[in-house]
Parts: structure tokens; C-alpha cells; sequence
């Protein structure tokens, strides 16, 4: 149940003369049309108009929250909850974007290995059954990609952390949070990259064999190569959802207040398991700092994607 | 092929069985934990049980139990003074609980005196917890000091001041019924809607600009993490819901209204692309039966599109059942035992994340809801299968 | 394998907005620390209970604090200043670190109906009583001595005679006092018509600020709400009648099971949470 | 005896896009005959069918100059009436392409879509409709059996029960029998001639062999142009162009 | 003065599943010789190519019967060395079709695999092969430069360069041209002509005037069998076989 946008072929006839009932017909889908583009608009204004009242308000009194130490303080909140505005998200981002680039690292090679070995060397039953695989890991809910991560991968940080004569906090860490991001992208990278590497033009393969290239050299230094720009496009929807994860990682992330945590077997936190943090409150300082936490999630990804994308391009010139 | 690039051939091709092999272990520890953890807990009960457990409060109106010796082995104390067999166990939280393993057909406590009610009896049964025991002549026995400890305590003493219990608990029918009102409401919302879209941008759209804004605003909705759908239900969806005197705050309206709004893209997607596939011969051939846009499209596009609907139901139902962070924002963590549309409540997924972040997390619950939400989704993704070779079938001329 | 003396204490610690931390805190005579992390040595802040608990359970170097009400034997709970974190202890006043749990009703001119009025106080009435004290017991706090059973005064609480299941008592405050206020809840609702009762812990502030305070008349405003501290400052200009202690709670110092540390003092927890000493060694000496 | 014309198309010109399909076409369409439109591929004969009925109206960048006067009357002119034209001017496709329902309701679509509700009306029609087309008496057991079941050749001839079912004045076919096997064409070739009692019949066809056999007229096109336009025997045996004449001949195309 | 030869193919049929696509072919192919095949198409052409460098073993339902022998050495026996095989028979394909990087490392792509690292032995390599190929003028300044923007003679170029920076024996060209047009064709067709020289060439082709121009010897397959074969000015002005003389004249095909 994997989400890859087909870009199909539009159906290049369109209505030209539309009959009287036609015109109420695409008066009205048009209108229902609209309403479901505008939800777009609808969260970018109304999460940023929320957002940014931390900012512009005195919150009951409390004074403003500081913009600039909003985006570079390393600490979440000095002082007491409902008592301070020196919120900080900085090591958030960092946070964020360190642990993503991390779980990419496992992921993408996994990921890359599994789509080639799906839609190139498995033989044909076996390959059925890793993208039965495939796409069951995919449909599995996140809640529960963090509930295994508690319960299975926690202990093991643990005790790998111990073995190595270095402390976790009952293994939430940022490791666990790597793992379990890693383990989620896994289905997504692969799916999409299976089938762009089996989209590859048979002729190249054709060309490489002939040429008295083997199998191996031929997938990994043709196929995949041709391939590229499709698995990019996996990397970039996988770093998007890992971005936005929350409830997965914050069951693991043990969420520290304060940062940037760099060393693996650290607690951590990242700006989504901040929102989750101690939501009990229903309004309040406390609680509208998790919409401007939201638009800064937003703008994260946003430029990540911008950025990725650039990179995509760049990397995609080859294919004229 | 020289030796070297043999060895280096042998070498890639085992680090993509390697790789794959990866994937397919986490597949299995995740099966294999999620049902190991989970299984001891599922029954009947946990389906159809309450959350919250029921108190009751009761005095025996005699101490005699007579022939209340039992030679049978039972499970953990016996006492004969009053016809009952406790030991201790844990409920569905992971508590420490004392449950009742055997009550003689004698005994007292069967006919007790509601001390909460005067006028009614009560009567203890099997599989009941007992929270306490109190006493005139000496003090209560606790939970905390055991089952062993709290047999002692009434075979010591005459008469029991009062006797406290309740259901086992733990039970996730609230949690099903939400899941399954917010199935139903999100889904009555999305599907018209995004099929209304879809047939807007298959059938009517123009090639143009706002077409393209349109189709690619829709697209933007995909990559929306989930938490921020959460956002949007709290400033939006819940104010409305509360101005329209709905409800007074999170509620499962506003979360059915947000759940749709993430379902949206799913649904125009599926469905758009089976309309897409289509062919146009069926088209042309109503239109130059002089039927007019509106007649081919209910009478010849949709009936076609019918699987693809299908699927995106189910898509969409996978999504609902899975999605955990908006929710915890749009419908609150509250578990419910009656479920109210204007409150809040959880669902399944939900409900995993409430246990988990209690104080103690309880692995095993959430692994018992997580093994009923992934036996749903392989359901689902039968169905998913089964509708695409439908529509494999259908396009190929045999019906 | 054994316990490894040289190595360094991690040391776990509640956040700074905790009611447990503020009482551990003075407890240890480290006042200072109950707001400020900087003066802590390195380890970890959470924000809960649980994850100390958790932490102590594979963490053999671990050491945190939690309430006695939630101490259980996948720990091991430290003697403090010679004496057994027990029930015993607390009640006979030996055992020192400890702080006391109140309740807070709203003013008496300001409930929503006379009704929940009358059910808030034959609330406070039935955690007074034997009974509610059985339910603070078992769940590991140290009830207040009581004289009276919840039957014994039921008649002068007639609204518990009626079907009250249409109405909701909504109790909030301290978090650490959840377990024994949802205990005490459901124990209560079919003592007095089936009353539905709404638990919402957020920290002892709350319990002035959502009953008496300034966020009373928001949605989230309760009728009753829990601290695990004294009340203080602005808390106190609250009428007396509306306040009152429900139990004490003994903190408890707790350690990985494999540690050989039975016993500790004020003064020793401190220096390990300020990093004073460096190793275990440094503290079994 | 030279018949009325159903339609008079005056300079009639096409474009797609920038690019002209068809130039300056002239032609009279007589009733109740045949007339067949041949020329190599991409000359323009679909794109001159489709003019008839306005499905050209489906291609956006499809745009035409000229008239077509139906009766008279310009079916281009604002606001005329394209979904009675269509009504009157059915069409049968190159591939058979049957609705997947029901070999009866396929019949049964156009009527149902005009607003007949009756079921007794709705039965005598698409019974009537299927008899005009020689499919009944094949189907008549399994009317309620999916129309995708039938062969190819029952579906064309389904296709054309479903138009006859509109009562029709006009028959546009493109090419109806390209996809069928040589008994099947022969049956619809069969078909065809006997239906223009009733009918006027444009048919586009790439076979010469058809168009002589079955025609009462045929035009030439070539590169969008109408070459020549007359009688089918006068056109196959004395061409009037050299053009023509290559074609026919096979020497081109 | 006759030349040896490369390929010796004795009693060769090659089966797809169960219907054979070549029927007990005999031929030797002459070496440093350009040896054209032609036959309407389905006559077993590609076929044959391939199962001269074993492209075939990518067709899993196809199975082939017979020797074929290069340097008198059975190519289909056991444990016989594709990889090198297919090094010293070299292929040329239909469609140009570059890999999706740059000039240079489309044409080092060969000489990489087989395992050649030193950077100036691949640069003379690749350099000599585009030279070879006529193409190195036009792209020597855009080496770095994707092969994807290249025109489609120039890509064709590319990967006959691409085939010969493995210094092969043997050249089999599928239709090398026919995806080309007629000014690409001619340059590729001169290029054939002088690596003759170096190279033993066979090449399928449709065009019989390209057969006539280029070609050495040229073997007419029908129906799966070859049906004459010989040198190319016999066979096309004196043909043994009716057939041949049918298709070489256009008769039928
Ligand atoms: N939808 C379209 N958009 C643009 N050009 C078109 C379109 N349809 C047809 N044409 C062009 O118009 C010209 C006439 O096409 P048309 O389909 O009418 O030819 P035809 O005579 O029916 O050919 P055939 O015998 O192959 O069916 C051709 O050049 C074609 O490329
Ligand atoms: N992969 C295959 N599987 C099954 N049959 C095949 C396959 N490839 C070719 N054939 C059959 O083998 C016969 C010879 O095909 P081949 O491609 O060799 O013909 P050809 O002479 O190259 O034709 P063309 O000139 O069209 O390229 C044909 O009947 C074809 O259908
Ligand atoms: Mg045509
Ligand atoms: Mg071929």
C-alpha cells in the first residue's frame, strides 16, 4: 500500500461544448475540486497564523517568545513551563536533519541492494515473496514501527551501549531513533526504486552483456546508474516521511530538553517528538509553541526537499 | 571473466541477498514480536471488554459455607471459611491483580449485600479482581500484600466488613467503536468528495493553469507529515465543530473531518488513475449516442470505476487505522468505554500510543492491539490485490 | 557478570517542572537543583517516572529517584539515611524523604451546580475513610490515620443516593499522584450513583491554578486537583477549608538490583548528583 | 433517380492545432445510400467523419471553418443542438467497442439516456435494433450475458444495434470492419447493404474491394484534399484523376 | 583468394518453446569480410546473430541444436566462457543505445569491466576507439559530456566505438541503420566499409541496397531456413533460388 504518485498519461481529449446539465455537473466538480486544493492553503495559513502568536503575543503576560533564540538556543525551555518564553529549537533542526541523514545511511544501501535483488537476481518466487515483503513493511503503521522499537531494539541499544562501556538511557537514544526512521524507509526507498530499475531500458542491459560485462556488473554499473533518478525519487519521498515521523519516534527518542545530541547512544529529540511532549495541556504558551514547532517542521522540509531536488537535477543531467 | 571479477560478482550478489535478507529479518522480528507479545492477550474479551474496570462493593450476609472443603487441587489459595479460590496475576495493564479462580456453590459470597446499593445483592464471580477485603476486627487486606496473605487474613477473621472488586479491565471495545465511527465518518467524507475531484480532473478538467495549480495544491496534501493534519484539526476543524455547538472539544467529528482531509489525496489518486484507465472507446461511444457528459459519466465512467473505488476504500481504511499522530492531537488519548461522537476517544492506533506512554508502558496490550490492526491490514491488502486484478480482468474484456 | 565499582554513576533525574524532583531535591538538602540542571553532573532529565524505572531496570550504573508509590521489585530501593524506604517507616516518622499529598477543592460560591458540590465533598469525605485509605495504601502512599468507615457517614451525603451517572467530576494536579487518584475515582463513582469521574493529570501547579486559579473557568478547569508538595505562595491565600492532605509519599532512591549499595545519606545522593563523586567506588567507600 | 442530400458541406476546412487535415471540402451527402470515403492513411477521411457529428469537438486543439449544413441547417452555428445531432448522426467505431454490461443494456443505453423509461417500449426497441442489425437471433438466449463475451464481429454488429437503437438518419462507420476476420466482414458488409433502405451511410474503408463492392458513391481524399467525388462504378472504372487512378490501381499508397 | 573463417555453424536449429525459429542452418562466416543477412522479416535474422555472441542465453524458452564454432571450438559446449565470448564477438544494436553517462565512460565501460584501473591505458583505449568509429572529431572537446545528447548517428557511432574499445574479433550489427536517417546511414555505412578491414563483420539488414553497397557475402534466410548464400555480386545478379530472386527484386516481402 505504498503512495508512489504514476504520473499517467492525461487523457488529452477534453470537452469542448458541455450541455446544460454537463455545465451544473462541472460547476459543481469543479467547486468540490477547489475545496480539496484549498486544504493546502487552509494549513499553511492557519498553523502560521497559530505559529507565529508565540512570537508576536506577550502570552498572558509571560513577554514574547525570542525569534532568533527561538531558532538557535540549544536548550527547549530555561525556566519553568508556563512561567517562561525562552523556548529554543535550534538543536531541534540539528537534531532533525542529523538523525534523517543517519537513517538514510543505513536505509538507502539496504534498500538499493533489496530493489536490485527483487527486480533483477532473485528467482521469480522468491522475488515475490520480498515484494510481498516489501510491501507489507510498508503497510505496517507507524505507531507500530515504534511500538517494535521500544520493545525490541531499545534493549538491544541497551546492551550493546553497556558492552561498550558507555551508558543510554534504557536505550532511547538517538541510535534507536536512526533504526526504527531506517526501518521505515526501507519499503518506500525500495518499492520506488524496484521499479524505476525495472523500468531501465532492457536494451542497456542488452548492450552491457554484449559488451562481456557479467550480470553483477551489468546491474550495478548500467542498470542502477539508469536507475538513479527514480531512486532519488524514493530518497526524497523517504527523507520527507522521516522528517514528519513522530509518534514512532518519540517512543524511543527518550527526549532530551536540551542539545544538539550527536552521540549515538544520547538521548535525543526532534521537533515532532517535541510536539508530543507532555501534551496534556490544551492551551497556552506550552501549547501554541507546537504550532510554530509545526511551521518550523514545515520549513525544514520544504528546503530539505528544495535542496534534494536540486541535487536530483544535477544528478539526473547524465540522462539528457 | 577473469578470477578476480568472479569473486567480485559472488561478492555484490550476496550483499544484495544480504541486503534483501535485511529487510526480510526486521519484517519477521517485527511479526514475530508484535504476535509473541500480543497473542496472549487476545480473547473474546479484550474485545468486547471495558477499559475502565467496574467497582463493586459488597458484604456477605453470612460466614457459613457449608461443605466448602474441596480436595481438588485449585488454583492459588483456598479459603473454606468462605468458598473461594484466589491467586495473584497480572491484568491487561501489566498490573499486579488478585483474580477469583473458583467459587463454591456455597459460598457467601455469593449472595453479598451491595453496600452501595442496600437494597441489592451481589455476587462474586470467576475471573473477578478482588481489590480488598475489610475487616472489623483487623486491618484490610490489600492488593499490594498478595492473594496468599489476603486468604489468611478471612480465614482468620468471623465476618467481612466489606468486600471490594471489580471487572478484569483493560478491554479495547472503546477503542474498536472508535476506530470503526471514524472509519465510517472520515469515509463517508473523503470518498464522495475525492471521487467528485477525480472525475473532475479525469473527465472535465481543461489543460490549463488553474487545472495545474489545482492537481499539484492536491499533490502537496501527499507530503504533508501527519502531526501537522493534527495541527489543522485543533485550529480548525475543532473550533468549527465547537461553533456549530457540536462539542465542547476534541471530538470525533473534527477528527473524522481531519482524517479526510489526509485521506483526500489517497482517494483523487486511486480513483483518478482507474478512471484514467478506461479507455476512452466507451466514452466516445456514449457521447455519439448523443448522451451527454453527465449521463457517460454515471452511467459508463463510474460503474467501470467501481473497483478502483474500492481499492482506494480500503487504501483509505488502512491509512485511518494506521494514522496515530493527528489523531493524538484532533481526538485526544482518552480511552472511552462509551463512545460518544461529540467527545473525545481513541482509536486503536491511538490507544497503543496511550498504553505506551503510561506509567508503566504496557508492551503487552499494545503489542495484542498491534497484532489485530496488522491482521486488519493484511486483510486490507488482500483486498487491495484483489481489486487490481479485478480491474486487470475487467480491461481485458472479460467481466 | 559483576558489578564493576569503577565505573561512573549515571545519574537520572525528573525534570525541572516535577513535583518528585522539587521534593527529592530538598529532600537531599540540594534545594538548589530543584530548578536548575547545570548544578546536576551529566546524566539524564525525563519526564516521567517510568522511564527512571525502565532505566533502572538494565541500567547497572543507574541511579534515580521515585515515588514509594511506584517502587516495585524490579528495582532495588535504597535505605535512606539508615532506614527502609516502608510504609511502616513513613507512618512512625522515621523515614525522611518524603512530602506530603494535597488536595484543593474549588471556593465554595464557585461550582457549576450544587449537585457536584455535594459529590466533591462526600468525595473528600470517602478518601478520608477507612475505605479511601485502603485504596491510598495499597497503591504504596501512606494514608492519613482514619476513625470511620465510607458507610458510617454515607447518610449525610444523600446525593450519593440518587443516579449522579449524568454528571462528571473532573480531578486534575500532580501526575504523580495519578495512579492513586484514579484509583480513588474508581472506587468512588459506584459508591456515590455511578458519578463519572475525569482524571487529567498535569503537575501539582495546576491543582491551584485549574481549581481556584487563573485557568479555573477554561476548559480545562477541574473541581478537584492534586499536589504532591505543600502549597505555597499565592496557593495558601486560598480558604482553608477548600485544602487538605490525603497521604504522604515517601520518595525512594532507586538502583540497578545488581548494585551492592543498600544504604545511602543525604549527603552521599548529593554528592552524586553533583558529581562529586566520580565512581561508584568513591561512594561505596 | 439522384436522391436529396442529407448533408451539404461548403469549403469545409479543419485545422489541428496550426496545421490543416482537411482543405476546402465540398461534398454532398445523398440519403438513404451509400457512400464510401477512401485515400491513403492521414488524408483526412476519420477527421472528415467526425466533422459530421462534431466528436471533433473532443480534441481541443481541433478547429473548422466552412459549413455543414444537416437539413439545411448549420450544425456548427452558436448554440445548435450537438447532443440531438449526435442522436441523429450515430456513429460506429474501427474497434468494436461495447459498453461492459449486458448485450441489452448496450442496446438499451441511448434510449435509456434519451429519457425512455418504459420498460416495455425500451424491450421493443433493442429488439428491433438487434433484428435490424442480424444479431438477434445469435443473441436472443443471452441478452443478460456480458456484449464483451461476443466475438468480434457479433460485437461490431453490436456496436451497430446500439446506434440503430437511437433511430438514426445517418450511419458514420470508420473503417467497421479493420478489425475483423474476412466472415465477419462479409456479414457486416451484408449488413450495411441492406440497412441503407433506411439509412444514409458514410463509411470510411482502406479496401478498395469494399468500397466498390458496397458503395453507391465514393470520395477520393488525398492529403486532405477531396481529389474526386462521384458514382463508385464511374469512380473505379473511369477516374477522372490521375490520382484516383494510381490509387486504385495500388500503384501508391 | 578466399579468407578463413571466424564462425563455422553446422546443423544449427534454434528453438522458442516448441516451434523452431531456425531450421538446420549450415554457413561459415569469412573473416575481415562484411557478411550481410537477409529474408522478410520473421525469417529467423536476429535469430541468428544471436546465437552467435549467446545473446540468445537471455531467452530463457529458447534452445538451439547444432555447433556453432569459433576458432573451431564449440561455443554452446559446457563451462564454454560467455563473458568471453561476447568480448571477442562484439554486437551493435537496432536502436542506438548509449548507457546514461558520459562519452568517455560509455566507451571505457568494456575495458573497465574487464578489469583494466590504469587511467592512461583506458584514455588511449577510448581515444582509438572513437577514432575508429569517425567520431572522435565531432566529440573530442564534449567528452565529459552525457552520450544521451548526441544525435542518433552519433550515438550509433557511440556504441559501435563503444564495441570496439574490446578489440573483438567479430562485429554482428542488427539493422544498425534502420533507426536512422539516410545521411547518418550513409556515414555508418562508410564506417562499416573500412573497419572490414580490421574486423570480420556480420550485419542483418533490410535494405537490399545496403546489402548490395557493403556487404562481402549475403545470406538469404526464409521461413527460418538460409536459402542461398554466396558471394554478394553472384547472388544478386545471378540468384540460384527462385526465392531469392523474388525477394531481391521485391516481389514479395
Ligand atoms: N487529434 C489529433 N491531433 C492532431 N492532429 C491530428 C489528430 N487527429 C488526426 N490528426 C492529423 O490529421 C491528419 C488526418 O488524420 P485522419 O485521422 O483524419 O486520417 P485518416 O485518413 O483517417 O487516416 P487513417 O486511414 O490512418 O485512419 C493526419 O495528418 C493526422 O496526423
Ligand atoms: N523471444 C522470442 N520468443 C519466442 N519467439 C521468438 C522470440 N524472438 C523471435 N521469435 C520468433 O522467431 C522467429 C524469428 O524471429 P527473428 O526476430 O529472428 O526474425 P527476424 O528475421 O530478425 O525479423 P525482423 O526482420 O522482423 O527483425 C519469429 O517467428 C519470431 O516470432
Ligand atoms: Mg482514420
Ligand atoms: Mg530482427
Amino acid at each position: 500500500m505504498l503512495d508512489v504518485w504514476k504520473k499517467t498519461q492525461r487523457n488529452n481529449e477534453r470537452p469542448r461544448m458541455l450541455g446544460r446539465n454537463d455545465k451544473i455537473l462541472y460547476k459543481l466538480l469543479l467547486l468540490i475540486t477547489i475545496i480539496s486544493a484549498s486544504f493546502v492553503i487552509l494549513i499553511a495559513v492557519f498553523i502560521t497564523l497559530r505559529g507565529i502568536l508565540p512570537f508576536i503575543t506577550d502570552n498572558s503576560g509571560l513577554g514574547s517568545v525570542d525569534l532568533w533564540n527561538f531558532f538557535t538556543d540549544t536548550v527547549w525551555l530555561r525556566g519553568q513551563t508556563f512561567v517562561s518564553t525562552a523556548y529554543g529549537a535550534g538543536f531541534l533542526i540539528l537534531n532533525t536533519l542529523y538523525i534523517v541523514f543517519l537513517s538514510l545511511l543505513i536505509s538507502f544501501p539496504i534498500s538499493v541492494f533489496t530493489a536490485v535483488f527483487i527486480a533483477k537476481i532473485a528467482p521469480e518466487k522468491l522475488a515475490y515473496l520480498m515484494r510481498t515483503a516489501v510491501e507489507m513493511m510498508a503497510s505496517i503503521p507507524s505507531i507500530v514501527y515504534g511500538l517494535v522499537g521500544a520493545g525490541v531494539v531499545l534493549p538491544i541499544i541497551y546492551n550493546t551501549a553497556r558492552s561498550l562501556g558507555t551508558h543510554s538511557s534504557g536505550g532511547n537514544s538517538t541510535l534507536a531513533v536512526v533504526i526504527v526512521l531506517a526501518f521505515m524507509s526501507i519499503p518506500t526507498i525500495t518499492a520506488v526504486s524496484e521499479v524505476s530499475i525495472r523500468n531501465v531500458d532492457e536494451n542497456l542491459e542488452k548492450a552491457s552483456l554484449a559488451l562481456g560485462a557479467s550480470n553483477i556488473q551489468t546491474q550495478f554499473k548500467v542498470v542502477l546508474i539508469a536507475a538513479k533518478s527514480g531512486i532519488f525519487a524514493g530518497v526524497i519521498l523517504a527523507v520527507g516521511r522521516a522528517l514528519g515521523e513522530a509518534t514512532a519516534v518519540s517512543l524511543v527518542a527518550g527526549n532530551s530538553r536540551s542539545g544538539p545530541n550527536f552521540g549515538l547512544f544520547d538521548i535525543t529529540s526532534t521537533i515532532t517528538s517535541t510536539m508530543l511532549q507532555g501534551l496534556k495541556e490544551t492551551q497556552g504558551i506550552d501549547y501554541d509553541i507546537r504550532f510554530s514547532l509545526g511551521v518550523l517542521l514545515m520549513v525544514v522540509i520544504v528546503i530539505t526537499n528544495v535542496l534534494l531536488n536540486l541535487v536530483k537535477r544535477k544528478v539526473g543531467k547524465l540522462h539528457g | 571473466m577473469g578470477k578476480p571479477q568472479k569473486v567480485k560478482d559472488i561478492f555484490m550478489k550476496t550483499i544484495t541477498y544480504l541486503g534483501s535478507g535485511f529487510s526480510l529479518l526486521f519484517l519477521t522480528i517485527t511479526m514475530i514480536f508484535i504476535f509473541s507479545n500480543g497473542f496472549g492477550l487476545i480473547s473474546f474479551g479484550l474485545f468486547t471488554g471495558d477499559y475502565h474496570a467496574k467497582y463493586y462493593a459488597g458484604r456477605p450476609a453470612s460466614v457459613e459455607c457449608e461443605g466448602c472443603e474441596v480436595t481438588d487441587e485449585l488454583k492459588g489459595y483456598y479459603s473454606s471459611v468462605y468458598g473461594i479460590a484466589l491467586y495473584d496475576d497480572f491484568d491487561r495493564a501489566g498490573n499486579v491483580v488478585i483474580k477469583v479462580s473458583y467459587v463454591h456453590e456455597n459460598s457467601p459470597l455469593l449472595n453479598m449485600l451491595d453496600t452501595n446499593n442496600p437494597n441489592q445483592s451481589i455476587s462474586l464471580k470467576v475471573d473477578d479482581v478482588v481489590t480488598r477485603v475489610a475487616f472489623f476486627d483487623q486491618p484490610s487486606a490489600l492488593t499490594r500484600n498478595g492473594a496468599s496473605m489476603m486468604i489468611q487474613s478471612m480465614d482468620q477473621s468471623t465476618e467481612i466488613r466489606e468486600l471490594t472488586f471489580s471487572t478484569l479491565g483493560g478491554g479495547i471495545r472503546g477503542s474498536l467503536i472508535t476506530t470503526l465511527y471514524l472509519i465510517g465518518m472520515s469515509l463517508a467524507l473523503a470518498l464522495p468528495i475525492g471521487i467528485l475531484t477525480a472525475i473532475y480532473f479525469s473527465e472535465f478538467a481543461p489543460v490549463n493553469r488553474l487545472t495545474n495549480l489545482l492537481r499539484s495544491f492536491i499533490e502537496t496534501l501527499t507530503g504533508v507529515p501527519s502531526i501537522i493534519y493534527g495541527l489543522l484539526g485543533i485550529t480548525l476543524f475543532i473550533p468549527i465543530t465547537v461553533r456549530l455547538n457540536l462539542s465542547q472539544g476534541a471530538n470525533l467529528f473534527a477528527g473524522a473531518m481531519t482524517m479526510a482531509v489526509i485521506l483526500l489525496p489517497v482517494v483523487i489518486r486511486t480513483t483518478e488513475e482507474t478512471l484514467k484507465s478506461i479507455p476512452n472507446s466507451y466514452r466516445h461511444a456514449s457521447l455519439a449516442l448523443g448522451a451527454n457528459y453527465t449521463q457517460t459519466v454515471k452511467k459508463v465512467v463510474l460503474p467501470n470505476a467501481l473497483p478502483g473505488i474500492m481499492t482506494a476504500t480500503f487504501l483509505a481504511v488502512g491509512r485511518i487505522i494506521g494514522e496515530s499522530a493527528a489523531l493524538i492531537f484532533v481526538l485526544g488519548t482518552a480511552v472511552k468505554d462509551t463512545v460518544r461522537v461529540n467527545e473525545s476517544s481513541t482509536t486503536l492506533a491511538v490507544h497503543i500510543w496511550t498504553v505506551m506512554t503510561d506509567e508503566p508502558s504496557n508492551i503487552e496490550l499494545a503489542s495484542s492491539i498491534a497484532f489485530i490492526i496488522l491482521i486488519i491490514v493484511l486483510i486490507l491488502n488482500i483486498g487491495v490485490k484483489y481489486m487490481s486484478y479485478l480491474i486487470n480482468k475487467k480491461l481485458r474484456g472479460v467481466v | 557478570d559483576g558489578f564493576d565499582s569503577s565505573q561512573r554513576p549515571s545519574v537520572y533525574t525528573r525534570d525541572t517542572t516535577s513535583g518528585t524532583r522539587d521534593g527529592f531535591m530538598k529532600g537531599i538538602g540540594f534545594g538548589d537543583a530543584a530548578a536548575n540542571d547545570s548544578l546536576l553532573v551529566d546524566g539524564f532529565a525525563t519526564r516521567d517516572n517510568n522511564a527512571i524505572m525502565q532505566a533502572m531496570t538494565i541500567d547497572e550504573y543507574g541511579i534515580g529517584y521515585i515515588s514509594l508509590a511506584s517502587l516495585n521489585d524490579t528495582v532495588k530501593g535504597v535505605n535512606f539515611n539508615g532506614v527502609e524506604p516502608t510504609v511502616e517507616n513513613v507512618i512512625n516518622d522515621t523515614y525522611d524523604l518524603k512530602r506530603p499529598f494535597m488536595y484543593m477543592l474549588r471556593a465554595n460560591d464557585d461550582w457549576e451546580s450544587q449537585e457536584i458540590k455535594e459529590i466533591a465533598h462526600a468525595f473528600i469525605a470517602f478518601l478520608h475513610s477507612i475505605d479511601g485509605g485502603d485504596i491510598i495504601n495499597d497503591q504504596g502512599a501512606v494514608a492519613l490515620p482514619s476513625n470511620y468507615t465510607w458507610e458510617s457517614v454515607r447518610d449525610t451525603h444523600p446525593i450519593c443516593q440518587g443516579d449522579n451517572s449524568a454528571l462528571t467530576l473532573r480531578f486534575g494536579g500532580s501526575d504523580s499522584i495519578q495512579r492513586i487518584a484514579e484509583a480513588l475515582s474508581a472506587e468512588f463513582s459506584p459508591r456515590c450513583g455511578n458519578v463519572v469521574t475525569e482524571n487529567d493529570h498535569t503537575g501539582s501547579g495546576d491543582a491551584f491554578r485549574r481549581t481556584q486559579g487563573d485557568q479555573k473557568d477554561q476548559v480545562v478547569g477541574k473541581h478537584i486537583g492534586y499536589a504532591s508538595r505543600p502549597f505555597r505562595g499565592d496557593e495558601l491565600n486560598t480558604p482553608d477549608d477548600t485544602r487538605g492532605q490525603l497521604a504522604w509519599d515517601a520518595i525512594v532512591v532507586i538502583i540497578h538490583k545488581d548494585n551492592p549499595v543498600d544504604s545511602l545519606t543525604a549527603e552521599q545522593i548529593k554528592r552524586i548528583y553533583s558529581g562529586e563523586y566520580e565512581t561508584w567506588e568513591d561512594v561505596i567507600e | 433517380m439522384r436522391k436529396e442530400n442529407v448533408f451539404k458541406i461548403e469549403k469545409l476546412t479543419v485545422y489541428y492545432g496550426a496545421s490543416s487535415a482537411l482543405q476546402n471540402v465540398d461534398i454532398d451527402i445523398p440519403e438513404k445510400s451509400i457512400t464510401a470515403l477512401i485515400g491513403p492513411s492521414g488524408c483526412g477521411k476519420s477527421t472528415f467523419l467526425r466533422t459530421l457529428n462534431r466528436m471533433n469537438d473532443l480534441i481541443p486543439e481541433c478547429r473548422i471553418t466552412g459549413n455543414v449544413l444537416l437539413d439545411n441547417e448549420n450544425c456548427y452555428k452558436n448554440g445548435y443542438d450537438i447532443i440531438g445531432l449526435r442522436k441523429r448522426v450515430g456513429m460506429v467505431f474501427q474497434k468494436p467497442n461495447p459498453f461492459p454490461m449486458t448485450i441489452y443494456d448496450n442496446v438499451a443505453y441511448g434510449p435509456r439516456c434519451q429519457g425512455v423509461k418504459n420498460k416495455e417500449q425500451i424491450k421493443k426497441i433493442v429488439i428491433e435494433a438487434l433484428e435490424q442489425a442480424a444479431l438477434y437471433d445469435e443473441v436472443k438466449d443471452r441478452l443478460e450475458t456480458s456484449a464483451l463475451a461476443l466475438s468480434g464481429g457479433q460485437q461490431q454488429r453490436l456496436c451497430i444495434a446500439r446506434a440503430l437503437a437511437m433511430k438514426p438518419e445517418v450511419l458514420l462507420m470508420d473503417e467497421p470492419t479493420s478489425a475483423l476476420d474476412p466472415i465477419a466482414t462479409l456479414k457486416i458488409e451484408n449488413l450495411i447493404e441492406k440497412l441503407k433502405e433506411d439509412y444514409s451511410i458514410v463509411i470510411v474503408t482502406h479496401s478498395m474491394q469494399q468500397a466498390a463492392r458496397i458503395s453507391d458513391y465514393t470520395a477520393f481524399f488525398y492529403m486532405g484534399e477531396l481529389i474526386e467525388y462521384g458514382k463508385t462504378d464511374q469512380l473505379f472504372s473511369v477516374p477522372k484523376h490521375k490520382q484516383t487512378e494510381d490509387y486504385i490501381t495500388g500503384r501508391f499508397g
